[in-house]
C-alpha cells in the first residue's frame, strides 16, 4: 500500500563501529528456522505420533493401549524435543529481529516475539509432559492415562490465543511497514492463519466429527494452511535476510 | 453512465431476482415438510454458478482483467460447483 | 566504580544504574534460591523416579510444611532471575561487529525458557497442598514437577548456543564480554544436555535423581550463572567507562 | 524486494497482485470448508434437510439482497474513482459499509433467533452454520475495516489511488461470492 519506498537500507542505522562486510551472523539464525521446523516435523509426525492426532472418540483402555503400543517413540521424540525447543525462540526471535527493522514501529514485533514465546509453554511443551509423564509410568491407573492424553492433545492443538495474537502481530506490522522487510501478501495470508485458528475452538466442544481435534476441519484444513504459511515465511525471512545490507541493525 | 457502470447495474438487477427467485426453492418453509429433490439442488448449483460468474466478472470487474485471473477465478468456481454437485448425486 | 557527578543526571548514567540494579537483584534472588534449594526436602537425596506412590505421598505428608517453604519461595523469587538475563541482553546488544540478531533471539529463548522454570515449582507445591490426596494423583503432580524442572534445557541451550555464537562474533576491539564466556557458554550447555534424558529413565546416572542430570545440570548452570555475574559486572563497568559515566 | 509499482494505465489487473493473492487462497479455504460440509451432508441428507428446514429462508433472502446492494455500492465506487469523482465514491463506499453493517445486524438477529430456540452447535448441520456464517461475519467486519481504510485514503487528496480502491473492492466482492454459496448450500439446496 506504499507508493514511496525506502530502500532496505533506508532505515538501518550501522554499527557505530567498524561494520563488517559478513552477514554470517544473520545467515546462522536464518538457517535455525529451516532446520527447526523440519525437525518439528520429523519429531512431531514420526516419533511422538501426535501428527496426525490420534483420536478423541475412544475409551479409556484405548487409550492405554495407545500410549502402550507407541511408548517408545513418543519418549524418543518428546526426550528430543526436550533439548531442540529452544529452535522456535530462535527462529521466532529472527522474525521479530526483522520485523524490528520495518518502519512500522517496535510495539508489533515484541509483541510478535511475546505472544510466540509464551505459546511455547501450552502449544509444544505441555504435550510433550503429558505424553512423557504417561509413558513414564505405564502402569498407573488408566483413569489418569486418559486424562493426560486428552490434556496433552487439547493443549497442543487448542492453544489458538497465543498464536492468533502472534499472526495479528506480525500482519498489522507489515501493513505499516514502508522498508518492505515483508511482502504485504504475506500479512493477508497470516489473516489466514487467525481464521482457522478461530475454528480450531470448535475442538473444545467437539469429540468427534470435522470440528473434533482430528478433524478434516479444525485439524487437517488448520494444519496445511499453517505448512503453507510456514513456508511462506520461511521463503520470505530468507529474501529478507538476502536484502538486508552487511552491518545494518534494527531500528531502536 | 459508463457502459461498465450501467453492466455493474445490470448484474446487479439479475443477481437480485435470481436471489428472490430461489425464495420458492428453499426447504426453510414451515408450511410442510422438506423432501430432497434433485432438480431443485441442480438449479440451486447452476445458479450459484451463475451468479458466482456475475460477482466475479463484473463486479470484480475479471472480464477486464489479466488471463490467468480469469482462469483462476473461473477454475475455482467450476471446480467448487462442480464438486458440490458430483457429491450430491454421489 | 564511581560515577561522575558532571554524568550522573544523563540517561546513559541511568542505564548503568538500572542494569547494576538489575544485576544485584539477581543476586540477592539467587541467594534466597539457594536457601529454597537446600530446604527442599526432596533435592536431599534429590527423590528417586522409582519411588512408589504411597511412598512419594508419604514423603509429601511428612514434609509438607519445608516443601511448601521452599517451592513459595521458588515462586517468588525463580523469576527474579529474569532481570539478570536481560541485563546480559543489552550487553549482547552492545557487541559492535553485529547485527544483534543473537542478542533478539536469545531474548526471546530467555522468555520462553522462564514460563517453564515457573511452572515447576506449581507442581510441587500442588502436591503439598492437600497431601492427602490419593498417592497416584500425588505421584502424578511430582513426576510432571520434576520432569519440568529437570528435562526441559532446550531454552537453555538455545539461550547458551546464542550467548556463544555472540561472543565469538564480537570480534572488533573492544569486546564486550571475553572471548572464555564463549567457551564457558557451550561447556554450560553440553554439561545441561544430557538431563533431557530424565523424562525416559527411571534409575542411572540420567535419571532425575542421578548424579548427571541432577548434580551435573544444577551445578553447571549455578556454576555458570555466577561466573556470568561477574562477567556481566565487569562488562557494565567497562561499558561505564567507555560512554564517560565512570572512572 | 518487494516494491509496490506505481499503478501502471496499461494493467488491467483490478488492485494488485497482493490482495488477489489472499483473495484466491481465500476463496480456496472456504472451498474446502464446502467441499466438507458437501461429504458430512452426504453422510446424514435427511438430518441435514430437516435441521435446514428451521433456518429462515426470508432472513437470508433479505442478507443476500443486502449484501448485493452493497457490492454494487461498492463496483460503482471504483467507477467513480476511476472518472476521479472521489466524492460520489466516498459517498457510495459508506453505502456499501452500511450495508454491511446491517448485514451483521440481520445475522446477529438470525443467530439469536436460533439460540434461543435451542439451536446450538450440538446439531452438526448448526456447527456448519455458525462455523461458516461466523467466519464469513469476520470477513464482513474486516471488510468494513477496509473500507473505512479507504475512505480515509480518499479524504486525503494526496494519498486517493484508483489500486487502493480496487483492492478494498475485491476482497468486498469476495465477501459478496462467498455469502452467495453459503446461501447457496445452506439455505436453498435440498
Amino acid at each position: 500500500m506504499s507508493t514511496t519506498v525506502l530502500s532496505a537500507s533506508g532505515g538501518d542505522p550501522v554499527a557505530p563501529h567498524a561494520a563488517p562486510a559478513s552477514k554470517r551472523d544473520l545467515w546462522i539464525v536464518f538457517w535455525i528456522f529451516p532446520i527447526f521446523f523440519g525437525l518439528f516435523g520429523v519429531i512431531f509426525v514420526l516419533l511422538a505420533r501426535v501428527i496426525p492426532p490420534p483420536r478423541p472418540d475412544v475409551t479409556t483402555d484405548q487409550k492405554v493401549q495407545w500410549f502402550a503400543a507407541h511408548a517408545t517413540t513418543i519418549q524418543i521424540g518428546f526426550a528430543a524435543v526436550c533439548v531442540v525447543f529452544g529452535g522456535a525462540a530462535i527462529a521466532n526471535g529472527y522474525v521479530a529481529y526483522q520485523m524490528k527493522r520495518m518502519s512500522s514501529g517496535p510495539t508489533f514485533a515484541y509483541a510478535y516475539m511475546g505472544s510466540m514465546a509464551v505459546g511455547t509453554l501450552p502449544g509444544l511443551m505441555l504435550v510433550a509432559l503429558c505424553f512423557l509423564a504417561a509413558t513414564l509410568r505405564p502402569g498407573r491407573q488408566p483413569r489418569i492415562i486418559a486424562l493426560l492424553y486428552d490434556l496433552g492433545m487439547l493443549s497442543f492443538n487448542g492453544s489458538l490465543g497465543c498464536f492468533a495474537t502472534g499472526y495479528l502481530a506480525f500482519a498489522i506490522a507489515i501493513l505499516y511497514d514502508k522498508n518492505a522487510i515483508f511482502p504485504k501478501w504475506l500479512a493477508y495470508v497470516s489473516i489466514w492463519q487467525i481464521v482457522t485458528e478461530v475454528i480450531a475452538t470448535q475442538m473444545w466442544v467437539s469429540s468427534a466429527g470435522p470440528y473434533s481435534w482430528n478433524g478434516s476441519i479444525a485439524f487437517w484444513l488448520a494444519v496445511i494452511v499453517f505448512g503453507f504459511w510456514l513456508n511462506c515465511q520461511g521463503i520470505c525471512l530468507k529474501l529478507a535476510t538476502d536484502r538486508q545490507p552487511a552491518g545494518s541493525r534494527p531500528l531502536d | 453512465m459508463t457502459t461498465a457502470a450501467r453492466s455493474i447495474t445490470y448484474a446487479w438487477i439479475v443477481l437480485c431476482a435470481i436471489t428472490i427467485g430461489s425464495w420458492w426453492l428453499a426447504p426453510g418453509h414451515s408450511t410442510h415438510a422438506a423432501t430432497p429433490s434433485v432438480a431443485i439442488t441442480t438449479a440451486v448449483v447452476l445458479l450459484g454458478f451463475v451468479k458466482g460468474r456475475l460477482v466475479i466478472q463484473y463486479f470484480m470487474a475479471v472480464n477486464t482483467a489479466p488471463r490467468w485471473l480469469k482462469l483462476a477465478t473461473d477454475a475455482w468456481l467450476f471446480t467448487l460447483w462442480a464438486a458440490v454437485l458430483a457429491i450430491y448425486l454421489y | 566504580m564511581q560515577i561522575l557527578a558532571e554524568a550522573e543526571e544523563l540517561p546513559k548514567a541511568t542505564n548503568i544504574k538500572t542494569q547494576l540494579v538489575a544485576l544485584w537483584i539477581a543476586a540477592a534472588s539467587a541467594l534466597i534460591l539457594l536457601v529454597a534449594f537446600i530446604a527442599f526436602p526432596g533435592f536431599w537425596p534429590p527423590m528417586s523416579p522409582e519411588l512408589t506412590a504411597d511412598q512419594v505421598a508419604s514423603f509429601y505428608r511428612d514434609h509438607t510444611a519445608w516443601i511448601r517453604f521452599s517451592m513459595v519461595t521458588f515462586n517468588l523469587c525463580g523469576i527474579m532471575l529474569l532481570p539478570f538475563f536481560c541485563v546480559v541482553v543489552v550487553q549482547m546488544k552492545r557487541m559492535a561487529t553485529q547485527s544483534q540478531v543473537f542478542a533478539y533471539c536469545y531474548l526471546s529463548a530467555v522468555v520462553s525458557g522462564a514460563t517453564l522454570f515457573a511452572l515447576a515449582d506449581i507442581f510441587y507445591a500442588a502436591a503439598a497442598f492437600r497431601p492427602g490426596r490419593d498417592p497416584d494423583l500425588i505421584l502424578l503432580l511430582n513426576d510432571l514437577g520434576w520432569m519440568v524442572f529437570i528435562a526441559p534445557v532446550g531454552m537453555i541451550v538455545a539461550q547458551n548456543l546464542m550467548l556463544a555464537l555472540a561472543v565469538y562474533h564480537d570480534n572488533g576491539p573492544n569486546p564486550v564480554f571475553p572471548r572464555w564466556v564463549g567457551h564457558l557458554s557451550l561447556l554450560t550447555l553440553f554439561a545441561m544436555v544430557p538431563s533431557a534424558c530424565a523424562v525416559v529413565m527411571t534409575n542411572g546416572p540420567l535419571a532425575w535423581d542421578g548424579p548427571v542430570s541432577f548434580w551435573l545440570r544444577n551445578g553447571a548452570f549455578a556454576t555458570f550463572t555466577i561466573v556470568m555475574f561477574f562477567v556481566v559486572r565487569a562488562a557494565i563497568h567497562r561499558q561505564a567507562i567507555e560512554e564517560g559515566v565512570a572512572r | 524486494m518487494t516494491i509496490t509499482e506505481p499503478q501502471q494505465p496499461k494493467t488491467d489487473l483490478p488492485g494488485d497482485g497482493h490482495m488477489w493473492f489472499m483473495v484466491l487462497g481465500d476463496l480456496i479455504i472456504f472451498g474446502a470448508y464446502f467441499i466438507v460440509y458437501m461429504v458430512q451432508r452426504a453422510m446424514a441428507p435427511a438430518a441435514y434437510l430437516q435441521a435446514q428446514q428451521h433456518l429462515s429462508i426470508t432472513i437470508g433472502v433479505l442478507n443476500t439482497l443486502v449484501l448485493l446492494t452493497s457490492s454494487w455500492f461498492v463496483a460503482q465506487a471504483v467507477r467513480a474513482t476511476a472518472t476521479a469523482d472521489y466524492e460520489r465514491a466516498i459517498r457510495l463506499i459508506c453505502g456499501g459499509g452500511a450495508c454491511g453493517v446491517l448485514f451483521i445486524a440481520i445475522k446477529a438477529y438470525e443467530w439469536t433467533t436460533k439460540i434461543t430456540h435451542g439451536y446450538t452447535t450440538s446439531n452438526e448441520f448448526f456447527m456448519f452454520y455458525y462455523m461458516l456464517t461466523g467466519v464469513h461475519v469476520f470477513h464482513v467486519a474486516l471488510g468494513i475495516l477496509i473500507l473505512g481504510i479507504v475512505v480515509r485514503e480518499l479524504r486525503n487528496t494526496r494519498r486517493r489511488r484508483l489500486s487502493m480502491v480496487e483492492q478494498g473492492a475485491t476482497y468486498w466482492h469476495m465477501v459478496d461470492l462467498l455469502w452467495l454459496v453459503i446461501f447457496g448450500l445452506l439455505y436453498v439446496m435440498r
